[in-house]
């Protein structure tokens, strides 16, 4: 993307150097949350801010979802831009009242005389050996919330690049953070990172002629390994990275699906309810005869997340994705 | 004060001890933030003598106009012109004394029954109505007079007042904000978070409720067993006060006390007014299903209209002619308030669109469109409509 | 559906009559909620629950939603079956860590050793003129929440048949209570109403042959009345009513569509996110290729709940279902 | 008791006053709600001479098993055998008298870190480990030996022990709820619910606060500003308890005397033990990033297994062979979860869909066919899965 000094960068690190830059340039953004200051946050995506911030800036808050996130609105309310941890995806459950009632509402309630420019990091899914509740994909939840915009980096340059432009939103963005990317890395160049803009564009991961995967954050390493796994079948398989779940790239994914004809969507999240039901249906509403088969889904199974030792077994891998793809309905064509 | 009892029925004491484990944290004196154990007032006491006058008679026009308000809207609602009105009759002298202790840059975050607070705080009454009467969520900017929109989920804007204070705070700014919530509201996890932020964030931020006895149905009793909502305060760290709620000479003293005290930076404090609803919770509420009539008399004549202005008649701080003019002076502001809540109010369909977010997504682009063929295609079809 | 005498009745009695015979039935019934006891509910489904059963049966919780169903949880922990009302739809909000991550998992959690059979009561939908926070459709939040049963009747004869059903049901179930219909009337025999059994099944409607409004809860009437002014267009449409959102008839649903080859999908809840997604993508994964165009949906707009003086036109009305089956390309067929 | 400050500062009393307003409740007297200023203690007092010296030789023998318990957990981790130990080293006298002091009957709710209290219990240790493994989510069956599952999301589980408790009560039958709950999970709304419905209701329940100085790197001083943990029981209208939670003599005294206040009939108790969690947050945390190594120390030196074990041993109560026993018997039990735990757990996937729901739905029959092909198409193609 650029030609300056690369080196391997984890999306840890990426989210960190977003938070601080943003912090650095604009004094009205503060972080807030459990354990984010002294600690650094359990996942050290806050690490040495409160020291190079101030506790003021970095701010370990009382355990209390709802709490931080009300007092994270007022903060906005008065002109800050609060960027607030929630600990695991499933510790944000207590913050749902907050954030559908009043995040989600207070610019159009107020005919846009108060709009909240908060960020809401949300550490989710599964694939790191978390115990219950430590491993949900809850994005379904915030996808039917309006007013609020839903994003998800899957590489290290969009963990940096989509957390800036988050935190620079004046509406409220759920920045969906796949827990088991924390230590990908990918060449990445800090002195000149991007910040991605604007907001909501999907992009094409990998070009193909044969069907488009669509995808988004953990299941982007599925989907392009399962795309390389392809070739050996003969399938050339095109890979979209939504990126932003809200707003939803209509655009790049119908231009990709009527070129190819054909469609899966692959993500973590339960199946049922999902967001792939959303997709899909949109997809088809939209490509509808340039399909050769029905949108496909690939999902996480409709339970509750497995423990530990089973999680591999709920987990959307290769081999499912393969296995969709051969369902597309291949001998109906050519 | 006596010993708890466990202590007193375990036996042994101080003997050969190991040593005690060290302290978590200063064990600070709770004695200070305790309520009395009786409601402070002020009407009856030397308090009035000592009271600017001034304030005593801005107090009791403000009281007149708001019970007239109060009638008023709930005379809109029986003529179809407020959706719904949740009345504060014989709550005026909190929601009065609310308004009056602000400073210009101080902020109020009322809950839905609190539309007299923002009224008197001197918003527009019918931006204020706006909510109630169905054309728009919230009719005012809330940063022009510096009050929060009207909170419906109960208890949820108390962490915003802590969150706004304490960003003041950071910035250095001279504010405070008041939040007010209702006896029912203090069931509520938010309202034991806002308050457990605001004492550790040493916020200047009040609390006040107003315990008026009941939510909707449900009378105190089985809403709370503690001796009194102010009670909670001491398990935050933060002082508690009760006071008569339909004293409002008493409800100004008190808030303006813990008003200082957060510009002090002494960080929040919980008032507990003791008042009581005299109307059905709204104008769709039947109250007669679960009080008693008589009940209602009692506290009517309690009434904190009747209350100051006995009191200052009394004194002779309020002659025949304030009072005809207090009287005078809500008519006609309940007379406007009529006349312009007659008018229809104009709405544009399409701002349904507007304000979801910043930069409209191509998605409601689409519904907005699709939304104006339907409106263009119907004004076509059949007359202008109406509403 | 009997012979007795049947006279008109409100889906408000059907169901108050539903929690009286499930009282009188088993002891273990609770109801708590909100100025459910002495007022009988806001929208009065529980009068005189309270005068009949007692205080204990019939209970007037605190204000607080997450307490509610918490203490419901350990009152079903120990063998009772309560049956919660939140008092409206977005007041539910405060209790969603609880539903999430206790109610929908506890017999996962534990191999089926402990059962929750709750019932969440929750009056939902718009149309009945009230302030923001009383209009809210969150069906699609249950949905994506593995564990939970998801229930709305939209007749009287379902009012009272789905909520036996729930209450007698082991798992917990989200009974969702269309506020608008609860005074739609119906001839109804309140001497010998019938429960649902199994719970989970769609029912059709209308017959029809043209194509298959699939719907729910308050948008059936809206559905029902389109299908008859669909008449005046040559179109003969059947219409589903399905009853329960989980478990989700896919057999019903699909057979249906096969035979119709075309669909519409109506519901109030926001569209982008909501139910339809789901429904729309389900379908066409088992009627492809009986489709004549693509599952369309008419749905709320992907806004928050407007207020009432606006509602009209946010609602899906008949004007929006006829204009929806008019774009399922009649063109390209026959 | 002190007069509070605010009514102080207000000038004027007592003069003519109007009839006051009519009191809400009966307004209780809060002082026998209030704790003590410094935490109860046991050990070196005559408690100890007067307890039952069955009671304390108990109490030392599953002190020294469950500090053996917590190095063996913590060294499971280090070999892969759990994913993940929250150690209760340090708080061993308050999970050991937690479970003593329930009888067949009663209820355990507990939270995360309780995994001693529930083994003290009863409860099969790897079961109880279960969920640590990874394997399943509750290894044991609730209803067994009365313990609800280990709860994850702080507080939540506080009200699932109110309404058992209540329900229980309805039923007439004699039982009582005891929870557990970290000074951080004080925050959580749910905290607040559950105890304000608990007091409402008068439910036979018991919560117990460990207040072990943090919640993984927050200190108390951040996580609330009141006198003390035990002071928010005023606020509900339920007596507060304050104990040396390194004492387990006085912790079993105090919850003792509460569980027989809840069986009486007279409502819940809120008891805030200190104490101290000597090892880091889990072994996955960092302790040294927050806190410095001399605070460890200072409370090793209140070691609550060296407290009891001193004073017995001083007292004549234990001798040489008690001591040597208890280890033994420690050893005994930890080599021996060593070995079950080092056994390969049997894993059926096939159970992620047995129990989602009471029947199975045709979507997840669907979903297991999927799976149990996948499985069996990987057995063809390679050697049997391990775990
Ligand atoms: C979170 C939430 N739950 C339920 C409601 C429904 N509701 C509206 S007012 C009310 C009672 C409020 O009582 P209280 O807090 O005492 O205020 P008051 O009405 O007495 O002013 C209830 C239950 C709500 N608005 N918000
Ligand atoms: C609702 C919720 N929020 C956040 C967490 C993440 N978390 C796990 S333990 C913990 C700290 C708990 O502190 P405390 O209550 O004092 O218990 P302790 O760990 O000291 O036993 C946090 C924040 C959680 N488990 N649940
Ligand atoms: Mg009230
Ligand atoms: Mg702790």
């Amino acid at each position: 993307m650029t030609t300056v000094a690369v080196k391997p960068a984890t999306m840890a690190q990426a989210l960190r150097r977003a938070l601080r830059d943003a912090m650095a340039e604009d004094p009205s953004v503060h972080v807030l949350g459990e354990d984010v200051g002294t600690l650094g946050g359990v996942f050290r995506i806050t690490d040495g801010l409160a020291a190079e911030f101030g506790d003021d800036r970095c701010t370990d808050t009382p355990l209390a979802e709802a709490g931080i996130l009300g007092t994270a609105v007022g903060m906005a309310m008065y002109g800050l831009r609060p960027v607030v941890e929630m600990q695991f995806d499933a510790f944000a459950y207590p913050s749902f009242e907050q954030l559908i009632s009043h995040v989600a509402k207070m610019r159009n309630r107020t005919r846009g005389a108060m709009p909240l420019p908060i960020t809401v990091r949300v550490p989710y899914g599964g694939g790191i050996g978390g115990v219950e509740h430590h491993s949900d994909s809850s994005e379904a939840y915030y996808m039917a919330t309006p007013g609020l915009h839903v994003v998800t980096p899957a590489t290290v340059d969009d963990a940096y690049g989509l957390l800036r432009a988050a935190i620079a939103s004046d509406d409220p963005v759920v920045f969906l953070e796949p827990k088991r990317l924390y230590w990908s890395k990918a060449a990445w160049s800090p002195d000149a990172p991007a910040v991605v803009e604007p907001v909501g564009r999907a992009v094409v991961r990998r070009r193909g002629s044969s069907a488009t995967l669509i995808t988004y954050g953990p299941s982007l390493p599925v989907c392009l390994e399962a795309a390389e796994a392809a070739r050996a079948e003969g399938w050339d398989l095109e890979v979209v990275d939504l990126r932003s779940l809200v707003p939803f790239d209509d655009e790049t994914v119908a231009e990709s699906v009527r070129r190819t004809g054909r469609a899966v969507v692959v993500h973590e999240s339960t199946g049922f309810g999902g967001p792939g039901g959303e997709i899909a249906a949109r997809v088809t509403e939209r490509c509808f005869h340039h399909l050769e088969a029905p949108v496909l889904r690939v999902a996480g199974f409709d339970i509750p997340y497995p423990p530990p030792m089973l999680e591999r077994h709920h987990l959307p891998g290769v081999d499912r994705v393969l296995d969709a793809v051969a369902r597309l309905q291949w001998e109906t064509e050519s | 004060m006596k010993k708890s009892s466990t202590v007193q029925e375990l036996p042994g004491a101080a003997a050969r001890r190991p040593t005690p484990p060290p302290a978590w944290q200063p064990r600070t004196d709770p004695a200070p933030l305790l309520p009395d154990a009786e409601p402070y007032r002020a009407l009856g006491t030397d308090a009035v003598a000592d009271a600017d006058p001034g304030l005593l008679l801005r107090l009791h026009a403000e009281l007149v106009r708001g019970r007239r308000f109060n009638t008023q809207a709930t005379a809109l609602t029986k003529q179809g012109r407020l959706a719904v009105y949740p009345s504060s009759t014989g709550q005026e002298a909190c929601e009065v004394a609310a308004a009056l202790v602000l400073r210009e840059q101080d902020w109020l975050f009322p809950s839905y029954r609190d539309t007299l607070a923002a009224v008197a705080r001197g918003l527009d009454p019918v931006e204020v109505l706006t909510l109630l009467r169905g054309d728009w969520h919230t009719g005012y900017d809330p940063h022009e007079h510096r009050v929060a929109p009207l909170s419906t989920p109960l208890a949820t804007q108390l962490p915003h007042a802590v969150g706004l204070a304490h960003a003041a705070r950071l910035k250095g700014d001279d504010l405070v904000a008041l939040a007010l919530v209702g006896d029912g509201g203090t069931s509520e996890g938010d309202f034991h978070e806002a308050l457990n932020f605001a004492a550790v964030w040493r916020a200047p931020v009040v609390f006040l409720v107003q315990n008026n006895g009941f939510a909707i149905s449900v009378p105190l009793a089985k809403q709370s067993a503690a001796p009194s909502l102010a009670h909670k305060a001491v398990g935050y760290g933060m002082p508690g006060r009760l006071v008569d709620g339909n004293d409002a000479l008493a409800v100004h003293m008190v808030l303006t006390e813990a008003m200082a005290r957060a510009r002090r930076g002494e960080g929040p404090t919980l008032v507990e007014a003791v008042t009581y609803r005299i109307e059905a919770h709204t104008n769709a509420d039947d109250a007669t299903r679960y009080r008693p009539d008589d009940e209602v008399e009692t506290w009517r004549a309690h009434d904190p209209v009747r209350l100051l202005e006995d009191e200052l008649t009394a004194r002779g701080i309020l002659g025949e002619d304030g009072v005809r003019q207090a009287a005078e002076a809500a008519e006609a502001m309940a007379a406007r308030l009529r006349d312009r809540m007659n008018a229809e109010p104009v709405l544009d369909p399409m701002d349904l669109f507007a304000h979801v977010y910043a930069d409209q997504t191509s998605q409601l682009r689409e519904q907005a469109a699709q939304l104006r063929a339907e409106l263009a295609a119907s004004d076509e079809e059949g007359p202008g409509e109406t509403r």
